[in-house]
């Protein structure tokens, strides 16, 4: 039983759902909160939620990234903790330049909700590390600014070694190179503009999600 | 021709992000004392005619760019 | 300004003018016209529909909270509760259908949460009008974007709606939001009685700036050309602030921190204080000065009318003050004391050290005026004597099928639904692809079901068949999922109450709904009145749109909406009562009576149906009919197969391929299921159609069309009837 | 001290905004080259001393108001 970091912004509204896969997982959760420091060392894990913090002005991400728990987090990745970032998560993260890029409006120009096919492109040791590379599952998306931009000197580099993590089977955004999710070099921090926490059960329509989890219960 | 239009929210009218872009410089503690947002486009007119170029920037401010319930603009040349 | 202009300005006529002067046993002086503008406008009042709201059946043992109070709230058992409301805010959308929009989203949700419930879901009701009326794709466009927009961002999923097409709504459109919310066993409901003399009235929330001054009475007078002029009464809505306000607001009610609470909506800090003040009887001294402003320009008028968005009125006790303002604090938000509660029944209104006004808040509230307004007794309307529809040669019925499912009133809205987050919340188990949405209850994991209704071409063809069928057909609707129907709200959309016509059809249609809602026990527990929905003369279809919530208990597997696989048997249960011309010829007539006990005992013994695990898909029979019903049951590509004798046999009553029959209910069932012998009664027919087939549909040899071809019309109808639309 | 600073996306992939409004006023028969849309941020600075209020902005243009990877600003006094 892991005890995980839940942070938590203005504007976060994913908050619950993330903290309530966590706890199905068999996980600790524990909010924290944007305005204050943490001690890195006390959690195992971090999770940063989905949603609109600060209303996603100025750019999504934006201000949420400047906030004094992300000094704390940045300690945690120095100390090589597993970081997981969900739609406005892997945007504040990008932001707040743990992960490489940047996201930017959806090419359409408007908010797109769907279900999504995605493929496992190289696997992370910590979150949905049972599944395997090449692997096609369901997840729900819900953004939009969720078109990954990188130069393409990051992208060559981000593909050699191995830090693309998820790419859209059918693009839903305009995304380079397909990209759903990636991580950063070490490998523990890894973000995805799909939500996980809302794929559980069956009866939210696929549970291919608690995978992402699975490694919080231990 | 380069023509650049500023588009702000109307002064009368609440800016959410100008406030909570406000908002979160206070709390850093700049020395700030209003934040207003807006938007800015830059068209590039087939047109070198100043005058004329203006007009044309000027229908395209007035016809798509802004809304005027909400929005005034102003116009420059770059 | 001279006495007629002042009433004029402040939309005061002139006999109310006499009530005022009666009921104040003086002149009114500078504020009160303001004051009564607000109160006594028809938004706020309810004044030409009150005598007839009065009568609703609005209470059950499951009801706990009904008109009065800002949101209806039922007991679900199991210590969890729902309170929800739907409203409309159709004149400002169409003035700034983004702003318009997104406000009137705000607007709801705060009604929900100021009773202490978390939202957990949306619902909108839209009728545009044609196309290609001027602006029409603008406004499209905009309400969309203004739903989405706030919704998403404040992290409620908009999970169902409908949406209208017609040229009665060319000038005037419709945006009904619906929003519900959520009570835990722990969560505490809060109510807007002000009481206990010398607790504070705290305001909380955003500042207040000018917007949407007069936005009540403006709302209660018809529209003319010039309305698109009046610049300053947009109101912006801020959804990052009012996430920050639900969550604040849910903690202080939480830590019982609050005694009383209300938002801020309609007429603003008016309506809210004078009302919390009525319903305590009790008087508050209020320092108008005190206020916080957007800008040192708002006057003492402008802040006890504007409707700037987001902010709340509380009354909490003085001791526990600095605790509540610390919650506020936590959350970036601001709770300034305003005035205080005064046992003596009186509002004082303060500015700097003047009295404004001492007036006692009843006369504006319970006091204000209710007027009969004339109607006539309701005829049945638009019958035929005898309705002959023809069916056409196969080849013509496949050009007209698919002229139909590409058409705006037949194509797919997932348009408007892919740019709504449906999933936040991680509770939505169906979302607005379906017929009925259902959410998990987070307590129980029950399953609990929303819908909406009302038809406006039913409402033209007949305004009492119309608002009966604005409840029977989402209830209907949901019984196919084996869902009971627990309560209504509705949003009364009309034009002009002055006239005639317009307040018959509102009587008629309030009657059939009310009737309806009896009889399957549903109470109506909360809504809201739009009149003066007319344009330059011109009234909008009388459009009472409704939301119903439904319960079910059993974790069995909920009834699709499509066919699953090929060899499943397909029945259509029946329950002829009504023949329709149908919606596909613009023509609303029609044959027959709603018989509405007959009808109730048919959606009682659908829902079993719905609820029997041997079932594999359902649905009601809806617009268009027979072919159109069945067709949406095969976007999987799985059709079906009629034979000739049966189509001969449902097409030997007054009914063509694409003509309606209130009503009919479509289900697959296992093969092996006999579904015949186990539901066979007397008081309706079940007739078995015949077998899900691949990729086609083939009713008898009157139509057989490719499934695959018909789904690609139907997914990009959309965009083929709003080219300017990408 | 009222400081502008304009947010502009650095190239045209990043502006899908800008395209969608040239592609607009090109159906329309404008007469236009090309379009872009950023961002506008008007900075009220407490601080009368124009070079301290730039430095002022600066700072929060480099630091909040623009991402360098894919937007540039410029600053002005108002
Ligand atoms: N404005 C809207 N917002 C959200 N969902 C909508 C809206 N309009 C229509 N829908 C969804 O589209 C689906 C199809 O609508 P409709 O054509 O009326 O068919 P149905 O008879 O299945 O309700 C519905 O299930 C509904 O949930
Ligand atoms: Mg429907």
């Amino acid at each position: 039983m892991k005890k995980c970091g839940v942070l938590r912004f203005p504007g976060t509204n994913c908050d619950f759902d993330t903290w309530k896969a966590v706890e199905k997982s068999g996980g600790k959760p524990e909010w924290l909160w944007h305005a204050d420091h943490f001690n890195a060392k006390e959690f195992e894990a971090f999770l940063v939620p989905g949603g609109f913090s600060y209303g996603d002005y100025l750019r999504s991400g934006a201000l949420a990234a400047r906030s004094p728990a992300m000094d704390s987090l940045r300690e945690a990745n120095h100390l090589g903790r597993p970081i997981l970032g969900i739609c406005n998560g892997f945007q504040i993260l990008c932001e707040a330049g743990l992960l490489e890029g940047a996201l930017i409006k959806n090419a359409g120009l408007r908010f797109v909700d769907s279900w999504s096919e995605i493929k496992l492109v190289n696997p992370s040791s910590f979150w949905a590390a049972n599944i395997k590379k090449d692997e096609r599952i369901n997840l729900p998306i819900a953004h939009g600014d969720g078109r990954y931009y990188a130069e393409k000197d990051t992208i060559k580099k981000m593909q050699d070694r191995e830090q693309i993590w998820w790419q859209y089977v059918v693009n839903p955004n305009g995304s380079l190179n397909d990209i759903a999710g990636i991580k950063n070099e070490k490998g523990n921090v890894g973000a995805l503009m799909p939500h996980p926490e809302r794929a559980l059960f069956a009866w939210m329509g696929a549970d291919f999600g608690k995978n992402f989890f699975t490694a919080l219960g231990h | 021709m380069k023509i650049g239009v500023r588009i702000m929210p109307r002064s009368e009218l609440l800016d959410s992000q100008g406030r909570a872009v406000f908002k979160l410089f206070k709390d850093q503690g700049k020395n700030i004392e209003s934040v207003r947002v807006g938007r800015y486009v830059e068209l590039d007119i087939r047109l070198s005619d100043k005058d004329q170029a203006l007009k044309h920037a000027e229908e395209m401010a007035e016809s798509v760019l802004h809304n005027p319930l909400i929005e005034n603009y102003r116009i420059e040349i770059l | 300004m001279d006495l007629i202009r002042k009433l004029k300005h402040y939309r005061i006529s002139q006999d109310e003018y006499k009530k005022i002067q009666s009921l104040l046993k003086r002149e009114p002086k500078g504020i009160e016209f303001a004051l009564f503008s607000a109160l006594w406008s028809e938004h706020c009042s309810y004044k030409s529909s009150r005598v007839h709201l009065k009568n609703l059946y609005r209470e059950n043992k499951t009801v706990l909270q009904s008109f009065g109070e800002n949101a209806g709230i039922i007991d679900l058992g199991e210590g969890e509760k729902i309170a929800f409301k739907m409203e409309s805010h159709n004149h400002p959308s169409y003035i700034e259908p983004f702003q318009g929009a997104a406000t009137g989203v705000g607007g709801i949700l705060r009604d929900i949460f100021t009773m202490g419930a978390r939202p957990i879901a949306s619902a909108n009701y839209l009728c545009f009008g044609d196309i290609q009326a001027p602006r029409m794709q603008e406004l499209v466009d905009g309400v969309v974007r203004g739903i989405g927009g706030y919704g998403n961002c404040v992290g409620v999923p908009t999970i169902t709606g409908q949406t209208e097409f017609h040229r009665s709504y060319n000038k005037n459109i419709l945006v009904n939001a619906m929003s519900v919310g959520y009570f835990g066993p722990k969560d505490v409901i809060c109510i807007s009685r002000a009481k206990g003399v010398g607790n504070l009235v705290v305001y909380v929330g955003a500042k207040t700036g000018k917007d949407g001054v007069h936005g009540a009475s403006m709302a209660s007078e018809s529209f003319s050309e010039d309305s698109s002029h009046k610049k300053p009464n947009v109101q912006i809505g801020d959804p990052f602030f009012e996430k920050l306000l639900i969550e604040s607001c849910i903690e202080v009610m939480n830590k019982e921190l609050v005694v009383a609470i209300q938002d801020m909506g309609a007429a603003g800090l008016t309506s809210s204080s004078f009302e919390m003040a009525a319903k305590g009887k009790v008087g508050m001294e209020i320092h108008l000065d005190q206020v916080p402003l957007r800008d040192s320009t708002v006057g003492p008028e402008e802040i006890l009318l504007s409707e700037s968005q987001e902010r709340m009125l509380l009354i909490c006790e003085p001791k526990k003050f600095e605790e509540l303002k610390g919650v506020f604090t936590h959350w970036g938000l601001e709770a300034s004391p305003i005035g205080k509660v005064i046992s003596e029944q009186v509002m004082r209104l303060y500015w700097h050290n003047e009295i404004l006004t001492e007036i006692d808040p009843d006369l504006l509230v319970d006091n204000c005026p209710a007027y009969k307004r004339e109607f006539s007794e309701w005829k049945a309307k638009n019958r035929l004597s005898e309705l002959k529809i023809l069916v056409a040669e196969e080849k013509e019925n496949e050009k007209t099928f698919k002229k139909i499912v590409g058409s705006i009133e037949g194509c797919s809205r997932s348009w408007i639904y892919g740019q709504y987050d449906q999933r936040v919340g991680a509770r939505t188990e169906r979302d607005a692809n379906h017929s009925v949405s259902v959410l998990r209850l987070d307590h129980s994991n029950r399953g609990l079901a929303i819908a909406v209704g009302c038809r406006p071409y039913v409402m033209r063809f007949d305004a009492y068949v119309g608002g009966i069928d604005a409840v029977a057909y989402p209830a209907l609707e949901m019984a196919a999922k084996g869902f009971t129907t627990l309560a209504v709200t509705d949003c009364l959309n009309f034009g002009n109450p002055e006239k005639n016509e317009i307040m018959s059809e509102f009587v008629a249609s309030l009657k059939g709904m009310n009737s309806f809602c009896e009889a399957i026990d549903a109470p109506i527990i909360s809504g809201n009145v739009s009149f003066y929905n007319e344009t330059e003369g011109e009234n909008i279809t009388s459009t009472p749109s409704t939301g119903l919530v439904g319960l079910r208990s059993d974790k069995q597997s909920l009834p699709q909406d499509s066919f699953q696989n090929k060899a499943e048997r397909v029945y259509l249960v029946r329950l002829p009562q009504i023949y329709f011309e149908g919606a596909v010829n613009n023509n609303a007539k029609g044959l027959g009576e709603f018989n509405i006990s007959k009808l109730a005992y048919f959606i009682k013994s659908i829902e079993k149906m719905g609820a029997d695990g041997d079932v594999i898909s359902s649905r009601v029979v809806g617009k268009f009919g027979l072919a159109y019903a069945l067709f949406r049951m095969a976007s999987l590509n799985i059709g079906v197969e009629i034979k000739s004798d049966v189509m001969a046999q449902l097409l030997s009553e007054p009914r063509g391929l694409f003509s309606e029959v209130f009503y009919e209910v479509l289900f697959s069932v296992k093969a092996a299921c006999d579904f015949l012998n186990r539901y066979r009664d007397n008081q309706y027919h079940i007739v078995e159609l015949g077998s899900t087939i691949a990729e086609k549909l083939i009713l008898g040899d009157k139509l057989v069309v490719s499934t695959s071809e018909l789904n690609q019309i139907y997914n990009s109808g959309w965009e083929a009837n709003f080219e300017g639309l990408a």
